[in-house]
């Protein structure tokens, strides 16, 4: 295997409309890139969202986001905090990326 | 009543098929339309209304006739979160007591967009000014809605009055009506003709695929009801009488013409279900949108498009 | 048989950009079409064929004239599985066997649109029953290939039965025409003339640029079959000109008129490549799509577009 | 770092015709929560979806399911089943997410 | 210039939508149209344009009438972005000037067909060969750009290379142009009467929903330019300006006729942010689309909807 | 828990215009296979993608590569290219599947 670094993998999914409010927070913390995919379903304990409607109320959003783990531990007051007012979830997995 | 104007109601084809999206909810067909399309749907059906109120606009006189239905809008939007918060409160935890309360006093643009259709059915004559009292009333309420919850907060919450209040006032759908009503207003006769092969020869065929969604979306979303007490289910059925009673009452007694006393009532009577529910989800995420959406989107939306637009409009007739 | 239909009809918008979608393919262009915009169209078209369906039905008579075709087309659907099944069963596995059998037994609804806009521009009147009968071919055949699947598999699947006969009587499309269907019959004539700029006025235009995807669609899904024996390929040219042949014999003899025996015939002819494959991944996931897939999307649909249409109507010319 | 708690990320990527049935299964153990992610496409045993065409046929769904290893173990053989029969794949991982 | 002109331009329905969706993004509005239903409004554009132009060559004559402009056409897709890209390798590293160079050598269709909607709109005939100008002119300012960065860069990435002129030439932008005009060329008239509700009709209302998407997108990527050096504004204002002088004195020197020459000039002025970008990510990543595009679709697209459009033509008419 | 099998979990990130070259990658190697979801917005070295706009030149795509070890091994070099000339990230980590 060629070089591989280790990194972690943070997936935030969150109420699409509280998305722009957690990647200010991203921009704040002046992180290196993230990658987002919006309108996903999904059922927490804010019940069922199911991405239908013509506004993002019942969408949620996720947010992929590989960085090193200070980075991480930078951020997850705030996290914490957002997911505890808005809902949600963020699952954090040890990775290893293709350094380039 | 006039039963003729129930069967024409009822078999207008945005009332039949919206008809069919329950149905096909109830059968459990597979058919959905894409969210993105519905988008398309309600922002040609913003446009198309917008631009043709404008076009009233231009033509209509401006003084007293004018701005006091759009007084009434006003007033209504503001006391019917205050009376029904008053209500709830009582019976239920202030998140959702104040999620109702803003449900109900905000409005309800496809439920008016149906009763226009209704109007120009019927011949009757009605100001370009109401396209304004409909954006007028969209947001008021959400803001007495989170207003009135606040109050009762421990820990003052400013951050989410601030996110409702400016989404209050740069609300997308708000936007566009508002928008399309200037432009109306605006442009001359020659590019009116223009646009009018699509905003105006497409209404009703837009608005009846339009409502074939908006029967798929309160079939599917009254599920979320079945489970919880009465008191939703007849605060649904029976708010929207009280509000479009008063308001019936109120109209020709202030000499607002049949056309804008009828859109009135039926601004009154709706309820929200696109712009509360967007703005609770950021600001009171506690409110629980399984109970509020299910009840104005499931039961009210229903009654004023099925029941309540012949029978606002028969009684009013009684009364000019 | 007339060149000048053929010239007529290859030169008429849908046809030529389905080829235009064809080619767009062929040159590897990276136009493509979102799903979502798919759906709209076809949306469109399943609405306004009802429509358009529903008021013919309106304004005729019943009678035989209109229950015979109908019970051709339910005939055709029942016989056309079982001869294809039993001829495919000795030289293919049953997963297979019945899809193929399901998908030339089932309908293509897009051909019967372009059928449709064929005879309008050719001037012959056809029944509005004709939309019941390709809502009421699209199913039966579904059932049966998985029945015939279900006979030769060891382990019973009655749930994959359950599944599919569900999804028989509830599917979006079918759903969608006899919705639309309905509607036109019933609403007012000045009902019908405020939807009839949306409906009939774009039929063409929405068509052609659903045709675009379809040409896309089926250009994409061609790829499939080239490593594939010759049987597919044959098969595919050949079934559907014995299903038309036999359908074009039958019709003059029941004494059904020159627009509805063309329209059974476009039926008999066309096969399915939606509701089918949709059926299929659930109900059979062992058949493999990229066999029956573009048999019908990238052979027989192009051949029935591009020469079927005037060629059958030729024929049917010569008899009547 | 706060509070992280150790967690099982289940990732199940199913055709698209599928997907209530596998929510069906996944309410009926009532789990806390799920995302789901429709319209997805790839390559499998059972050929290439495209995500195209006017149904989902040639569509995926990928449900990603935060649980603990119990729930996830009691929904092992269900999970298996659905696979064996309609196709698709189940990955997990390990990681941790922030207790909220 | 003529006053009246402007006012006619800035109050017609595309213009006002554009600003409005500048505005929506100004007083950070929610509104968002779905990405799919831009695409959808585009591809109707696109058809409708190029019907429209089809149709309009059938019944021209051909010749040196018809020649000449293609011919400026050409001429201007490989003079400008040589002189544009001399002009800022000297202040900017090769990649940025290759794709500035590129933008500005391209064209913009949604500023042709808007420039198409005032000349209908002004009763001004145009050739129909004039949509084969646009297509003409879309990418080999491209090819150029990656040639003239590739001249420049040590490692040859011929691969680079042949993605761009197989992208250049299978575009499905300028795919569906072409398809449209030869449809439009070779229908018959009954044939294009059957499309014009749609192609013709809905066109200025879908333009106007297409230029709100195109305010809002223009507004939301502006912000890319702000911390960047004044040199990009001016570029971005100045380069159209002399492209445009320079093709307005050249016109009616050549004898092509009022319409044409203004066409070609809103073609001169014009700049990509459609296919260059496209191009760029996949051939030359380094260029930065932050630069570009705010250039081409937040300065120069609206200087050329509000100013450009009025200003040109009243610069021609006083030469005719 | 049943048979579970270990196997990576690969994620590649990438310019929605560059996906198709990477599936061919994939393709030539013969992967059993994978999932792509695309259309996703981001950030990174290039700047913002916003998903956004008539072309795909501002969206990216996200693949979903379960394999064997030795698989992404091979791979590994080739993705490296294209990371470096096109961007994007491609992060690999540990999970079991469910063998099927
Ligand atoms: N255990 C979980 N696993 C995966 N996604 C979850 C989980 N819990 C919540 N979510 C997602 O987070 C969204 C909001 O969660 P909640 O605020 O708990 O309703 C849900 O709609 C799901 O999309
Ligand atoms: N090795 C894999 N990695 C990621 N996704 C896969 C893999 N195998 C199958 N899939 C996904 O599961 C779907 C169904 O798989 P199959 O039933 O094997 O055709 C495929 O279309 C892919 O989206
Ligand atoms: N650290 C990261 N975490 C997640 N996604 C990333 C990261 N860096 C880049 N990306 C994604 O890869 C895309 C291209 O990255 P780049 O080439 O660095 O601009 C971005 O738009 C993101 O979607
Ligand atoms: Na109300
Ligand atoms: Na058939
Ligand atoms: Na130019």
């Amino acid at each position: 295997m060629g070089h591989m670094e280790n990194i972690k993998r943070v997936e935030i999914i969150i109420p699409q409309p509280e998305l722009e409010a957690v990647l200010v927070l991203l921009e704040k913390a002046q992180v290196e890139g993230y990658t987002v995919i919006e309108k996903a379903r999904g059922k927490g304990q804010r019940g069922v969202q199911d991405a239908r409607g013509l506004t993002d109320a019942f969408s949620n959003a996720l947010i992929i986001w590989y960085c090193r783990p200070a980075d991480f531990e930078a951020l997850e007051e705030n996290l914490r905090r957002v997911l505890n007012e808005a809902g949600g979830v963020c699952g954090v997995s040890e990775a290893q990326w293709i350094a380039h | 009543m006039n039963t003729d104007l129930i069967l024409t109601n009822l078999l207008s084809p945005p009332v039949l098929f919206f008809v069919g999206g329950l149905l096909a909810v109830a059968v459990r067909s597979d058919l959905e339309i894409p969210p993105e399309i519905a988008r398309f749907l309600s922002l040609f059906l913003l446009f198309s209304l917008g631009i043709k109120g404008g076009r009233e606009l231009a033509h209509s006189e401006g003084g007293l006739e004018m701005w006091l239905p759009l007084m009434v809008a006003v007033v209504l939007s503001l006391v019917v979160p205050l009376y029904t918060f008053w209500f709830l409160r009582k019976r239920l935890d202030t998140y959702n007591a104040g999620a109702i309360a803003a449900t109900y006093g905000s409005v309800s643009a496809v439920t008016f967009v149906t009763a226009v259709s209704f109007l120009e059915g019927a011949g009757v004559p009605f100001g370009g000014h109401m396209v304004a009292a409909l954006a007028i009333m969209e947001s008021p309420a959400i803001v007495i809605g989170v207003l009135l919850i606040n109050s009762q907060r421990k820990r003052e919450s400013s951050s989410s009055l601030r996110k409702v209040v400016r989404e209050a006032f740069t609300n997308g759908s708000v936007f566009v009506i508002l928008l399309s009503l200037v432009v109306g207003l605006i442009i001359s006769e020659a590019q009116y003709e223009d646009v009018r092969p699509f905003s105006d020869g497409l209404f009703k065929g837009m608005l009846s695929l339009f409502m074939l969604d908006m029967g798929l979306l309160a079939g599917s979303r009254l599920g979320g009801l079945r489970s919880r007490g009465l008191l939703f289910t007849l605060f649904s059925l029976v708010v929207p009488l009280i509000n479009a009673a008063v308001t019936i009452l109120v109209c020709p007694w202030l000499g607002i013409s049949l056309g804008n006393a009828f859109l009135l009532t039926i601004l009154a009577a709706s309820a929200s279900y696109i712009a509360v529910p967007a703005a609770m989800r950021m600001a009171v995420p506690q409110a629980n949108p399984g109970i509020f959406v299910p009840m104005s989107l499931g039961i009210t939306f229903p009654l004023n498009i099925i029941v309540g637009i012949p029978l606002y409009y028969s009684l009013l007739e009684l009364l000019y």
